[in-house]
């Protein structure tokens, strides 16, 4: 049965919530502003957090997907659809702060730089790992197709970089905002908001996972109920 | 300095980004358990019925 | 192996006899073609870039029709079934329909290049050898990831645009590489100039022939 | 498992979206044994089939065929294995001839073209040999997937409801295929809901409701007319 006590949960949350008060004290008092950029240069700290998360999640389907393959346990394919979401949710944040922060730095909504690229091709891939899972019925070869989708996804990663790196060699080469070294107190700020979004993710990662269980659980309790009354039915006669 | 505008915007982004999914999934969890103890309490009751 | 080469016969004979996915995929590498002369400011000399990149889209949508195409035959009457039954593995399969969707698309590319050359001049045409390697790598990407999505496709229920959907994210790098390569052999660029290109798209054909063997058996079970 | 097992199936289970279709499932079968299983729709005859067949991965047991396991490997089984199912697997775009000698090919006949001729014959084609598949009347597709399924002489041959929808002619000649086949010792496991033939063939009857095997004894055990009774009383039993 679901573990429906939810005692875990709130101590992870408040946990949580303690890093990222950490974390927004460190960004906006304790780091310094970047000489060059100014405050703006401060979206960079939660901008790399969200990457880090998405990284983080886009591994873990692909992982997933690679378990459910071998053991065929439908266990593997609910924790990678969950990463995904999440994956997905974080790489659109991580598009939607490059282009912010990259509007007054560069004067231009899009450039395209090989991370913010990769970004945004792995936008797309996820976001058909979604399509393709709305198309298949059948939970077993749903979850296989959807496993190699995650795989093929995660592999297409470096290839994706290493083109659009390679893509970008004809244009001059802009100067890049974190080619600049860190002082001090700036690391600590990004390793601190970093901590709190990888808390973050766990957070999430074991909700969603709850919530598609508890969803497959209802499924089946539906479909026993659709057969129960027929067969109590008829046990009478 | 107009760029403290776009800092903004982007903090709003993921505050906004954070907070609805967590919202969305709260509120989608709650939503499930109701129905999943409607569900089980009506199985318990036809196999009770039985 | 062997077996594997009957599948391939098979295909191409029951091609020849009603071309379903030449058809699809000549008329709309033709269509695109000619659409795409609107990118093209009238009157002028196209560079090498814009030329490329009109090329490849062609190319890319025109495959991807035949791609869509290759589990047709086997999805009547359920004669995918009737292949997993044979002494035929999986990864023989994926082999044999992978050959299959690249000798489709060669031919298809040999149709499409002249009319390329008429409509945009045949400047280019000095830089045929060199453009056969980069379309050989960019054929044999497109097979591997187009024939493993075709399958999970082909189980799929009925849906047209499902396969471009997932094929296109994926195949994005190839693309981008083979139209940066082809750009500068148009340009008249040699060899070493844009071999790191070669490479990279190398590495991608590689990988997803490798994944499509290991996952085969996977996806044609259910 | 005793020497002259050809067949052992073990704990076999396997569950589609919350129901499950087979449930810890196991029997064993002799070399020449014709196995008949009956059972209400949705008792998990096609899925037992299909499992057997390697079309689908069981969520867990196992099926050993003259010893070896399906899973190290069934290149070799598939070789010798002949399954019917509602699907004629035949392509329609190829002449009945063509079929034919696609599959003997592909299954490494010695020389398809002359299999393929000998059995248009038996299945009373040749008339119709270069004629599409596609273009053939019912009766003459039915006719066709036979001849396929048998093309490889298989030592294992599963039935899936196979007389249901036959026409006479194709039906007596199904009936006579499956003689010579017993004749030749082969193994036979049919699935089907037709009593008097599923029975008249059978060396062994079984009962599979609700996943489970209900019942399974020897041909020579079992009064025919008492059958029809005790197979309902047995599928209302199982599934309550």
């Amino acid at each position: 049965m679901i573990p429906r006590t939810r005692n875990p949960e709130p101590v992870l949350i408040t946990c949580t919530a303690l890093l990222f008060a950490a974390a927004v004290y460190a960004v906006f008092f304790h780091a310094p502003a970047e000489r060059v950029m100014g405050l703006v240069q401060k979206i960079f700290y939660f901008h790399l957090s969200c990457a880090l998360v998405a990284f983080l999640s886009f591994t873990t389907a692909c992982i997933s997907g690679v378990a459910y393959l071998v053991s065929r346990d439908l266990k593997w394919d609910v924790l990678g659809a969950a990463a995904v979401e999440i994956g997905l949710v974080f790489t659109t944040l991580v598009l939607a702060t490059g282009m912010l922060w990259g509007r007054p730095v560069w004067n231009a909504w899009w450039t395209w730089d090989p991370r913010l690229t990769t970004s945004l091709i792995l936008w797309f891939i996820f976001a058909a790992y979604f399509i393709l899972r709305a198309a298949v019925e059948k939970r077993q070869q749903r979850a296989a197709y959807c496993a190699v989708m995650a795989i093929a996804g995660f592999v297409d990663v470096p290839i994706v970089f290493l083109s659009a790196r390679l893509w970008r060699s004809i244009h001059p080469v802009v100067i890049r905002a974190d080619g600049v070294n860190m002082a001090p107190p700036m690391l600590t700020a990004l390793l601190v908001s970093l901590a709190a979004f990888a808390a973050l993710w766990g957070v999430l990662l074991r909700r969603r996972v709850r919530i598609l269980a508890m969803a497959e659980q209802i499924r089946i309790l539906e479909h026993r109920l659709d057969r129960e009354p027929a067969q109590a039915r008829r046990a009478r006669y | 300095m107009n760029s403290t505008f776009f800092l903004i915007a982007a903090y709003l982004a993921i505050w906004a980004g954070i907070f609805g999914y967590l919202l969305v999934t709260g509120r989608h969890q709650q939503r499930l358990a109701r129905r999943l103890e409607m569900l089980e309490e009506r199985i318990s009751r036809t196999e009770a019925g039985q | 192996m062997r077996s594997a080469w009957l599948v391939i016969r098979k295909d191409l004979r029951a091609e020849l006899r009603r071309p379903q996915a030449m058809i699809a995929m000549l008329f709309f590498g033709f269509l695109l073609l000619v659409i795409l002369d609107v990118a093209v400011p009238a009157g002028t000399e196209i560079t090498p870039e814009t030329g490329a990149g009109i090329l490849w889209v062609a190319i890319t949508f025109s495959s991807v029709l035949g791609l869509g195409r290759s589990f047709d035959r086997e999805k009547e009457n359920h004669c995918l079934e009737g292949l997993l039954l044979s002494p035929l593995s999986p990864e023989g399969l994926f082999g044999a329909k992978m050959a299959v969707n690249c000798i489709f698309m060669g031919l298809a590319e040999l149709a499409i290049l002249p009319l390329f050359f008429i409509l945009y001049g045949d400047a280019f045409l000095r830089s045929l050898p060199a453009l056969a390697l980069v379309l050989l790598l960019a054929n044999s990407g497109f097979a591997a990831t187009g024939t493993l999505f075709a399958a999970i496709t082909a189980g799929a229920d009925r849906n047209e645009a499902l396969l471009p959907m997932l094929f296109f994210p994926l195949v994005m790098p190839l693309i981008a590489m083979a139209v940066r390569a082809t750009g500068m052999i148009f340009a008249g660029a040699p060899l070493p100039e844009y071999s790191s290109w070669l490479q990279v798209m190398a590495a991608f054909t590689l990988i997803f022939t490798g994944l499509g063997f290991l996952v085969s058996r996977h996806i044609f079970r259910d | 498992m005793a020497a002259d097992d050809y067949l052992e199936v073990s704990g076999l289970c396997k569950e589609y979206e919350g129901c499950r279709a087979l449930r810890d499932l196991s029997f064993r079968l002799a070399r020449g044994d014709f196995l008949t299983l009956f059972g209400p729709n949705g008792a998990g005859k096609s899925t037992l089939l299909r499992i057997i067949a390697t079309l689908t991965a069981p969520d867990s047991g196992r099926v050993r065929v003259d010893g070896a396991d399906l899973e190290d490997g069934s290149e070799e089984f598939r070789k010798r294995l002949g399954f019917i199912s509602h699907h004629a697997l035949l392509y329609d775009q190829m002449s009945a001839l063509e079929n034919l000698v696609f599959s003997a090919s592909l299954y490494g006949v010695a020389d398809p073209g002359a299999r393929a001729e000998e059995l248009l014959a038996q299945v009373d084609l040749q008339l119709h040999r270069h004629r599409l598949a596609g273009t053939f009347s019912r009766g003459m597709r039915q006719r066709l997937s036979i001849a396929r399924a048998l093309v490889n002489d298989p030592d294992l041959l599963l039935l899936d409801e196979p007389f249901t929808g036959l026409d006479r002619q194709a039906a007596l000649l199904l009936g006579e295929l499956l003689l010579v086949l017993k004749e030749r010792r082969r193994t036979i496991i049919m699935v089907t809901h037709d009593l008097d033939r599923g029975l008249a063939m059978a060396s062994r009857v079984g009962i599979l409701a609700g996943g489970r095997l209900a019942f399974l004894e020897p041909r020579h055990r079992i009064d025919a007319a008492a059958f029809a009774g005790l197979y309902l009383a047995t599928i209302n039993g199982e599934t309550s």
